[in-house]
């Protein structure tokens, strides 16, 4: 009876033994502040900041080679906790969301019947692409693909649904969209006109219920001044911008709109 | 003691199709129906006694040393089952033995061990257990009725197909094993895929 | 002589361990996304599948055979494994941080490895000798990392060609496996 | 220094503990076990076997390094059997009973372990596939079709039949020559 015992007894110790030793020999000391970091961000290695995943992000704000608030994705808490672990006070976080700068989707007519990969460059390279507005959404999805934290998912209107919650600011969908429709907008940045179309009101009409068709109504109605209007599309300029909203009641196709806060 | 932990394991968090854990054994074992039945009741025993014994211990067992002690738990509780079933049930395990050293090295057990039981209570745990057991246990009889009725033209041993249908032996052999298991993966995500309203 | 050369051959190709024996599935499928991790993988696998032969084989021979503690087998078996892969993890987060980080999970599910647990008791049931016990090892372990390369290779071409959406990533694994496991069939009767 | 002396304690308590609960698990199956093993044995000697009155394994003798089992009625011996196993098989070694009465013909014939393909080689231990054994009397007879021998083998399985044909006829062979005197061979 007693045989058992001794062998697993022995053979335990062995083991024991040798993990001991080697938890000893082969210890790699990490920096504590490295795994603090790293639980403050996403985790999602989009390479926004520049470095290869959060791993070496992390390691380079602790060797201090980058400032706390470089990730996009990090959120003023994150970044707060971040710079509570570097002992330096917290900078105002960049934190970024991706908008996509279109009103059109399921509104916007089709040129033909799309039968094939479900891309947006393919759909917008074929015959000048599958809407009539040749600046606006295909609504292929390649967005969706790409994020990383799947921020992105197509919605019934047939454009991208980007969540403000998860999305982290890490731009792979700008560089993705064919025709550049996404841009990166800061936390300020409230008021946005929804459209990227340069054609003439009348054509724009034709193809689009929510397309802007340069009229200048709300040019004139912003009490900041702060919209203009150029080939046909009106911008909002996001530092005189004081998101009133009078434009988004007056604009007669509805195109300019409030984003989405978190 | 969340139901959910029950219920993960069959359907949300199904062990082979959704982990893709413990595929040796249910590559091998299921080429008969009853085969995949007695190893999936079998490694659910296992799968459960495991999950306790792990929750209980995980407080004493330090980080670095986690997976010698865990397993060797796991290997003594099969090896247990295996002597009691040898001893009483003689029949059952003739039919067995060859399958239960098969779940010591089967991925689920140390994998639910170590990512599931060593964090949560006793309870929860061994209803864990119980959920990725069920689970694997039914997907792993659903692939051994497929690749018995085309293998070898029965299912649970009584011969179901017409008489003119040659059973096809690749089937049984370890590349039908592969492809069938691909297949079902590829439907049970077009079934859940149709259930969640037939996502873009 | 060529009885070993036989029995490597029949472990690399015949009976490979993976493609026929269904041993070593999981970390198989896991790691075999990119054929550096595939290589990094086999050479972890190898080494653990050496050492553990031999330490195992030792402990049947000197301690579980005379004492008759032939249930003892499958406890001690896993006991030396993990402590081996529990090792191996250390050194390799200390020397090569990267293969580490990349391996991730995959480490430590080695332990439950059907590959070498297997071999080590294929190698006792079988009788083999110290020399054949070798040889099979080292022919297993060539066996499971020819497979692995193999198939990150095979993965990483299908990554590039538009596969239908619900046979996107492991269902279209499964069955590129299973067409590499047919061709590794037409080795079999090459040993007998 | 006390995180190392954690690990060596942790280890070495959790494999003694295994080790206690093994040894008092195996002592007190180990009985049943062999009693579970040897009425297992003795239902497939039974099988095998011609009539008997005696405890065959109990009337076993070694010659040449096989144990052979002698079945007696009322003292006088009425058949042998034997455990014979073959190399040749798919999976590995398979181990068959096989049972010859006075005469020298098979008795019967009881595949005790083997490791074939389950769903392909396994119907080796099949009654079908056994009955066509018995009454045999001609060790050289015994082999697959493939072989020249009159025992057809399964489609897409030839390995395993022939592993058992090779086993039964040696075994065969092997009673013949040691218990069959001259004359009624």
């Amino acid at each position: 009876m007693l045989a058992p015992v001794i062998v697993m007894l022995s053979v335990g110790f062995a083991a024991g033994v040798c993990l001991a030793a080697a938890s000893r020999f082969f210890n790699v000391e990490r920096d504590w502040r490295l795994d603090a970091i790293a639980s403050c961000l996403s985790g999602a290695n989009c390479g926004a900041c520049g470095y290869p995943g959060c791993a070496s992000f992390a390691a380079a704000v602790v060797k201090g080679e980058v400032p706390v608030n470089a990730c996009p994705g990090a959120n003023a808490a994150a970044v707060e906790k971040m710079a509570a672990v570097m002992g330096t006070e917290a900078p105002a976080p960049a934190e970024k969301r991706a908008v996509v700068l279109c009103g059109g989707g399921r509104k916007a007519s089709d040129r033909y019947e799309y039968r094939g990969p479900k891309d947006c460059a393919a759909m917008s390279a074929l015959m000048g692409g599958v809407k009539n507005c040749s600046f606006g959404c295909v609504g292929g999805g390649s967005c969706a693909l790409v994020c990383p934290t799947g921020a992105i998912n197509m919605s019934e209107s047939g454009l991208p649904d980007i969540s403000a919650e998860l999305c982290i600011g890490c731009g792979l969908c700008v560089s993705e969209c064919p025709r550049c429709l996404i841009t990166l907008k800061g936390a300020d940045e409230r008021v946005s006109v929804l459209c990227s179309s340069r054609d003439k009101g009348p054509e724009t009409r034709k193809y689009c219920s929510s397309g802007c068709i340069g009229c200048g109504i709300c040019v004139k109605v912003c009490p900041e001044g702060a919209i203009a209007v150029d080939d046909f599309l009106a911008s909002i300029d996001s530092s005189l911008c004081t998101s009133c909203g009078k434009c988004v009641e007056k604009c007669p196709v509805s195109a300019i709109s409030f984003l989405k806060i978190r | 003691m969340r139901l959910s932990s029950l219920t993960d394991g069959i359907f949300k968090n199904n062990a082979i199709f959704k982990q893709m854990l413990g595929m040796c054994p249910t590559l091998a074992v299921t080429t008969s129906a009853s085969n995949g039945v007695a190893m999936g009741l079998a490694t659910t025993a296992v799968l459960m006694g495991s999950n306790f014994a792990v929750s209980l211990f995980s407080g004493f067992i330090p980080k670095n040393a986690r997976i010698p002690c865990y397993i060797v738990i796991i290997a003594c509780f099969v090896t247990v089952v295996d002597l009691y079933m040898n001893a009483y049930f003689h029949a059952l395990h003739k039919a067995l033995g060859l399958f239960i050293p098969l779940i010591v090295v089967n991925c689920i057990v140390l994998g639910r061990a170590e990512a599931f039981a060593s964090r949560s209570p006793v309870a929860d745990s061994v209803l864990d257990g119980l959920g990725t057991g069920i689970g694997f246990t039914i997907a792993l009889t659903a692939l051994a009725v497929c690749r018995e009725l085309v293998g070898a033209g029965t299912v649970f041993g009584y011969a179901v197909a017409p008489s003119f249908y040659v059973p096809v032996i690749l089937a049984v052999l370890p590349p039908g094993a592969f492809v069938f298991l691909g297949f079902m993966m590829a439907f049970t995500r077009f079934m859940s895929s149709k259930i969640k309203g037939g996502g873009h | 002589m060529s009885g070993l050369m036989l029995l490597f051959v029949g472990a690399a190709l015949v009976n490979n361990v993976v493609l026929s024996r269904f041993l070593g599935i999981c970390p198989f499928m896991g790691v075999s996304k990119s054929s550096e991790t595939a290589l990094g993988m086999s050479a972890a696998v190898a080494f653990v599948m050496m050492i553990s032969s031999v330490v195992t084989w030792i402990i049947e021979y000197a301690v579980l055979r005379p004492w008759e503690l032939g249930y003892l087998q499958t406890v001690v078996f896993v006991l030396v494994i993990a402590a081996l892969v529990q090792l191996v993890e250390m050194v390799m987060e200390k020397t090569t941080p990267e293969l580490h980080a990349s391996l991730g999970i995959f480490l430590p599910l080695i332990t439950t490895n059907c590959a070498i647990l297997g071999v080590a008791l294929i190698n006792v049931q079988s009788d083999y000798s110290f020399i054949e016990m070798i040889v099979f090892s080292l022919g297993t372990a060539a066996g499971f990392g020819l497979a692995l390369v193999l198939f990150s290779g095979l993965r990483e071409r299908i990554s590039f060609s538009s596969v239908p959406e619900i046979f996107r990533d492991a269902p279209i694994a499964f069955i590129t496996a299973g067409i590499l496991a047919l061709a590794f069939m037409g080795f079999s009767g090459l040993v007998r | 220094m006390n995180k190392q002396l954690k690990i060596i304690l942790a280890v070495t308590a959790v494999s003694a503990i295994c080790g206690l609960i093994l040894g008092a698990a195996y002592n007190q199956t180990r009985e049943a076990i062999a009693e579970a093993e040897r009425a297992d044995f003795l239902a497939g000697l039974s099988e095998v076997l011609p009539p008997y009155d005696n405890d065959p394994d109990k009337d076993a003798r070694e010659i040449k390094g096989t144990t052979v089992y002698e079945a007696k009625i009322k003292g006088k011996p009425s058949g042998y059997a034997a455990v014979f196993s073959s190399g040749k098989g798919y999976g590995g070694h398979i181990y068959v009973l096989v049972g010859m009465d006075a005469e020298g013909k098979v008795s019967g014939v009881a595949v005790l372990k083997h490791k074939e393909t389950p769903g392909l080689g396994d119907k080796i231990s099949g009654k079908d596939f056994l009955g066509v054994f018995k009454g045999l009397s001609e060790p050289g007879l015994i082999a697959v079709k493939k072989d020249g021998g009159i025992i057809d083998q399964f489609s897409g399985a030839t390995m395993s039949p022939r592993a058992v044909a090779d086993a039964v006829s040696r075994a065969l062979e092997f009673m013949r020559d040691n218990f069959i005197s001259e004359e009624k061979r």
